[in-house]
């Protein structure tokens, strides 16, 4: 299991939970996994989320390993110029 | 509307084109003549990317008719670097990375060029005032500044 | 990505050889977006609503397609609508709407027809003989008056689901996060100040007007030569909108001529092709100046709250942010962007941002330069400065107590990796700079900032001749020498000289997807795929020497350039030059070449510092600049030369914004200010030398440990100016542009 | 658009006063391409006035005043280093006029005939006595320049007339001039203010004097009232402040994209002091 750190602009999407625990290998299936305890997240997920992984921020790759015991951060997708 | 026939030197060349008399000197250059150096940034005369030098004046290629130019003697950014041989600007404008994206650079070039004529030892201000109607969005100037200068210096030292 | 490469020593990468395209674009031989013709072309005009919000009740068309020299004319009903659909998937529809107006004009300058004609001077006339008829609506163009519960709704259902309820329909995006208890922290604070900041939007104001020339058949096969950051973008979303295969489309990027940002999405692109598509000719179309303006991205504005509360040593004990921006009429004002970015130099216990999307009746702002951050950071670095005076206390000291550091949990959530906010400030105190004498109606302002940086979809493929030289295949286009950046890491990778390497930007159809050279990304990106690409050439040249020798291939590694043995156990064999290898390659197993495709993860943060000395006439308000120093993490600089140049823009960009550049609306709508005379960037004689120091920390995301440098440099200026205008003013400055007229009023107030 | 080059003023003129819909002049071009490139004024008729002998000449006459042809460009103007020493301020009031390459090709009459409150050289002009000849079907006028300009891209000029050459006065023993602008960049914009001083001086007391406002009002402005603050004062310091007084009081400004009425108003009153010091130091012969 992780502990994913949302941001709180999605508390009111999570019951007010801000940190969620889930079982996840890879970011994809993190994010699969947070939709399915709380399926209001899929909205932000469509509109674009970055995952941060011990700091390394993830910008949209669902592939990326997750490792045992990481610090997990999902955050608004960024964009740049 | 009727075309006008003009009969003009561009970079030493003999040319004739024909222009509606709406056109400016830097649409007869890129689209008649095909010389797409000098660049449209704003058609009013405040960047300065299409200067060219018309009878050895600096000017805005935008704010001039190709109908008035009947007969001028014209130098564009094409015509800077002798043969194979540059300009000791382009040069310096090389090494000193004095441009980034490099759509200025041609306006620019001319009008150092015409600095350097007029003035082989402009100090920085005078350099900064000369190249006033010259926007650069991306090097913040400085680079160029220097590359201009640093030529001036070189040329003296040559002459 | 496994970074078992890493390294530190280098022979190409830091060095500063002449640029690959340097003799092309001194010469006026390169070619940018309005340089190209083809036979048969037409010249493409756009007709523009001269009304801030109308709803468009009729277009005549039919005088202008009567004309002779007219080919084609184009509305929205020559488009492929794409139903529209909050959120990602509506994005084409929003780009589409912005491309060609609806049903309504949402601003000035919003497109609602295009003609195709003989000449460029033709088709200007011809619009003329397009009648539109227009219901004119009520408009707004404030960010604080569209939020307002009697603003004008630009869009009905234009909100996500972030935005909470019974706010005005013109907010459509809610961003909020943080950590900690605020209000606990402001309590522990020995001073907290509270104020509010206005910042206007500016352009990124490249020099080269958008260009581009399109031929589309009616077999759905196109080509477009357009000036980008992106022509994958550029495929992908004209693709959408004409309704034709995205592959059918080539996409070539010409030398683009500055982008900042503006260049990543498309705006007359779609017009050419539809109009070449009705014409079956090829077509071009050139904007105005004016234009550029009035229809092309500006950045956001923005109102923003801040409240800071400090201990008097100067630990920040709490802050709290709220941002809203203004996009234009659609969806995409980067207020989380704002958010997330404003405190993140700081170590902070307790932090709380907020941010809002906001539409008004102006053009779709674009990404410029870190999009959002350097008005968040104008806001707050403004509020500290303020801390830093009432507190006594000296600012860089300020903010390297309370430096962000490797493992500080960032206000956006994670913690750092290792990061150089640190080391800019410590250089900064360093800096001859920082301790000069200041002349009586000087001010100095300090201010840090920070940017996210970018990875992205990259491709990236290396091919080697038989002479030994390389040829280099990049998509990321190059706005400020790129080129020379990746001939050096490949350079470094191969072991043969940077002269040796030929690097193209490819088109769409010869080279993989890639993202935008947007991010800060290129060089990060297209760097780590360059290397990661010639890695792989370098694996292939082993095998073929391992084969010669008869030797394992892991017996063998790769040394200034030859395959050498990989110790004594391997055997003795004479190194093997690139060269010497392929000579041989058509007969020793073919081609030989290295490519790379994926999405690097591991872009790294950054961060600057900049001091900056402005010297304010008291009796006209009017500022000078009179010295600046830009420091900024590059975490390595592959050619130093275009670092400082990013620097240096970015820094020059900054000033204009704080000082001279804005969008001025009347009360009509309109925008006054649409040409270079009056939106006033900054010139030659406007700029002091712009100093730079390079700091080096390197990306732990990046073989070379590269971060980009693009963006960050535009984040503190802002503040930075505006704390060394109020120092030198004596009054504080909330709003930008500090235009004259706006500094010789505070002081009037100020008495 | 019909384009002549007639090869003289009388020629000019008729074409001209025969012209249907809009004529226009086109000297240096600066302000009537950037019309036509914009749209906001495509004449039917252009008349390029620069085939016309003589008309780039500057001319020292006699008596010691000037003539300047309707085509001399800014940079020949300050080029030619007799006219900057007697007419600074002329001269650096039509060089503050655009970039470099605008020097090339821009013109005081094309300055003028414009009809910008905020053209540069015009309060200089006005200040200066400078008059203009004006050419039309029925002959030749002779006109004070602060005559031309009756509102924001208007003149007073009829069909069929045109500037056919402008007139310095001589400069004379004392006297100084000096054009101040503000402008919110260094260079390349358009004045938020203009002042022009010319003084004469009697020793150290000024004599006499004219002072001209440019960008305060529908039109360029000659302002008795500054004039009388300073004249037979030695520019102390309570001249100054009735200057600057003077100078707000005159101000009719609007607010628009380039500054605010208070900004104007508040301005006009600075440059006047610091234009007339400048003024009063070349009257002096100081360097200045």
């Amino acid at each position: 299991m992780v502990e994913v750190h949302l941001w709180s602009g999605l508390r009111s999407l999570t019951g007010g939970q801000q940190v969620v625990e889930v079982e996840a290998k890879t970011t994809g299936d993190l994010l699969r996994e947070l939709v399915k305890l709380h399926p209001q997240l899929q909205a932000p997920i469509d509109a674009g989320v970055s995952i941060a992984i011990d700091g390394r921020v993830i910008a949209s790759g669902l592939t990326e390993p997750i490792p045992v015991g990481s610090e997990i951060y999902l955050m608004q997708r960024l964009r740049g110029g | 509307m009727s075309k006008f026939h003009v009969s003009t030197t561009v970079n030493g060349d003999s040319v004739e084109y024909l222009c509606d008399p709406r056109e400016t000197l830097l649409d007869c250059l890129r689209d008649k003549l095909n010389l797409t150096g000098a660049k449209e940034g704003c058609g009013t005369g405040d960047c300065g990317a299409c200067s060219v030098s018309v009878d050895g004046r600096l000017v805005c290629s935008c704010l001039m008719l190709g109908v008035e130019t009947d007969g001028k003697q014209i130098e564009t950014v094409e015509g800077i670097a002798d043969g194979d041989v540059l300009h000791p600007l382009q040069q310096k404008f090389i090494e000193h990375a004095a441009l980034q994206c490099g759509i200025c650079t041609p306006g620019i070039l001319v009008a150092a060029k015409s600095l350097l004529e007029k003035n082989p030892n402009p100090t920085e201000e005078e350099t900064r005032y000369w190249l006033a109607g010259n926007l650069c969005r991306c090097t913040g100037y400085d680079k160029i500044i220097r590359a201009v200068m640093e030529t001036a210096e070189e040329l003296r030292e040559a002459s | 990505m496994a970074l078992d490469d890493r390294k530190s020593e280098f022979t190409f990468v830091g060095t500063r050889p002449n640029r690959p395209d340097g003799l092309d674009k001194v010469t006026g031989r390169a070619k940018f977006g309005a340089d190209m013709s083809a036979p048969g072309m037409l010249h493409g005009a756009i007709l523009r609503s001269p009304h801030a919000h109308a709803r468009i009740v009729k277009i005549d068309t039919s005088k202008a397609e009567a004309h002779k020299d007219v080919k084609a004319v184009v509305t929205r009903a020559d488009f492929a609508d794409v139903p529209f659909k909050p959120g990602l998937e509506g994005e084409f529809w929003n780009v589409l709407e912005n491309v060609m107006a609806g049903e309504k004009a949402l601003y000035d300058g919003h497109a609602v027809a295009a003609i195709a004609a003989t000449s460029a001077l033709a088709a200007r006339d011809a619009l003329k003989l397009i009648k539109v008829k227009y219901e004119v609506l009520p408009h707004v163009t404030d960010v604080d008056k569209a939020m307002a519960s009697d603003a004008p709704v630009i869009r009905e259902g234009a909100a996500d689901y972030s935005v909470p309820e019974g706010m005005h329909p013109n907010v459509v995006r809610y961003h909020e996060s943080g950590h900690g208890d605020v209000e606990a922290g402001f309590a522990e604070a020995d001073l907290i100040i509270e104020d509010s900041f206005v910042t206007e939007a500016t352009h990124q104001g490249y020099i080269e007007p958008h260009a581009c020339l399109g031929m589309l058949g009616n077999d759905g096969k196109g080509e477009l030569w357009c000036t980008t950051q992106g022509h994958w973008i550029a495929q992908k979303t004209c693709a959408a909108l004409l309704g034709i295969e995205t592959s059918q489309l080539r996409v070539t990027a010409s030398e683009i001529g500055g982008g900042f940002g503006g260049k990543t999405t498309v705006f007359i692109e779609p017009v050419a092709l539809a109009l070449s598509r009705k014409a079956n000719r090829p077509v071009k179309v050139v904007m105005t100046r004016s234009e550029v303006f009035r229809a092309t991205g500006p950045t956001s504005s923005a109102s923003m709250d801040i409240k800071i509360g400090m201990k008097k040593d100067g630990t920040i004990s709490a802050a709290q942010g709220v941002f809203r921006l203004q996009g234009g009429a659609f969806p995409g004002a980067p207020g989380d962007m704002t958010a997330m970015c404003a405190f993140a130099p700081y170590n902070l216990t307790n932090v709380k941002q907020v941010g809002y999307d906001v539409m008004a009746n102006r053009p779709k702002q674009a990404a410029y330069r870190a999009p959002g951050a350097p008005m968040g950071a104008f806001a707050v670095e403004s509020v500290i400065d303020e801390l830093c005076k009432k507190l006594e206390l000296d600012p860089v000291d300020v903010r390297l107590k309370n430096a962000a550091y490797e493992g500080t949990k960032a206000s956006y959530g994670p913690r750092y990796e290792r990061i150089g906010l640190v080391e800019t400030l410590e250089a900064a105190k360093a800096h001859p700079h920082y301790s000069a004498p200041l002349k009586p109606g000087q001010g100095r302002g300090i201010s840090c900032g920070f940017w996210f940086n970018h990875g992205g979809e990259t491709s990236v493929s290396l091919s080697l001749s038989e002479d030994g030289s390389a040829q280099l295949m990049v998509g990321t286009p190059d706005i400020g020498g790129s080129r020379a950046s990746m001939a050096l890491m490949a350079a470094e990778v191969l072991g043969i000289p940077y002269e040796n390497i030929r690097v193209t930007i490819a088109d769409t159809a010869t080279l993989g997807y890639n993202d935008v050279s947007h991010g800060s990304r290129v060089t990060y990106a297209s760097g780590l795929a360059t290397i990661k690409a010639a890695k792989h050439a370098v694996e292939k040249l082993c095998e073929r020497a391992a084969a010669s020798w008869g030797i394992p291939t892991d017996a063998v590694k790769w040394e200034n350039g030859c395959a050498v043995p990989s110790g004594p156990n391997a055997g003795d064999f004479d190194p093997r030059p690139l060269a010497d290898i392929t000579a041989h390659m058509g007969s020793t197993g073919g081609p030989i070449s290295g490519h790379f495709e994926a999405t690097p993860e591991g872009a790294g943060v950054s961060f600057g510092t900049h001091i900056v000395d402005a010297e304010v006439d008291p009796e006209t308000g009017k500022t000078a600049i009179t010295r600046y120093t830009v420091i900024q993490d590059a975490g390595k600089a592959i050619h130093p030369t275009y670092v400082e140049g990013q620097y240096q823009g970015g820094a020059a960009q900054g000033i204009g914004w704080a000082l001279n550049e804005e969008y001025i609306y009347g009360e009509d709508g309109r925008l006054q200010n649409s040409i270079f005379l009056d939106y006033r960037i900054p010139v030659a004689s406007d700029l002091p030398m712009i100093d730079t120091v390079i700091v080096e920390v390197p990306n732990p995301g990046h073989p070379f440990g590269v971060r980009g440098v693009g963006e960050t440099g535009i984040v503190p200026p802002l503040a930075a100016i505006a704390n060394a205008v109020s120092h030198a003013a004596g009054v504080r400055m909330r709003q930008l542009p500090m235009s004259p007229p706006r500094i010789l009023a505070a002081l009037k107030d100020n008495g | 658009m019909d384009y002549h080059s007639p090869a003289s003023f009388a020629e000019a003129s008729a074409l001209a006063a025969n012209a249907t819909g809009i004529t226009r002049f086109l000297a240096g071009g600066t302000d009537v391409l950037v019309q036509l490139r914009s749209e906001l004024v495509t004449p039917d008729t252009l008349i390029d006035i620069k085939k016309i002998d003589g008309v780039s000449d500057i001319i020292s006459n006699a008596d010691g005043s000037w003539t300047i042809g309707v085509a001399a460009t800014g940079a020949e103007m300050s080029e030619h280093s007799e006219l900057g020493r007697d007419w600074p301020g002329v001269v650096e009031a039509m060089d503050l006029i655009g970039s470099t390459q605008v020097q090339g090709r821009a013109t005081l009459t094309g300055n003028l005939c414009n009809g910008s409150p905020a053209a540069d050289s015009v309060p200089a002009m006005v200040a200066a006595g400078v008059t203009v000849t004006v050419t039309g079907p029925s002959g030749d006028r002779e006109v004070a320049v602060e005559e031309i300009p009756t509102g924001p891209g208007k003149t007073s000029l009829s069909k069929g007339e045109l500037v056919s050459a402008v007139h310095i006065p001589a400069r004379g023993e004392d006297g100084g001039d000096a054009y101040l602008r503000f402008i919110p960049r260094t260079e390349m914009d358009i004045a938020v203010v203009g002042v022009g001083v010319n003084l004469r001086l009697d020793g150290d007391t000024v004599a006499e004097a004219r002072v001209s406002l440019g960008a305060v009002a529908p039109t360029v402005l000659l302002v008795e009232d500054c004039a009388k603050a300073i004249i037979g004062s030695t520019l102390d310091d309570a001249a100054l402040d009735a200057l600057a007084a003077a100078a707000s009081a005159a101000c009719n400004p609007i607010d628009d994209k380039r500054g605010t009425i208070a900004f104007r108003t508040e301005v006009a009153g600075v440059l006047a002091k610091r234009a007339a010091k400048i003024a009063y130091a070349r009257a002096k012969g100081e360097q200045a």
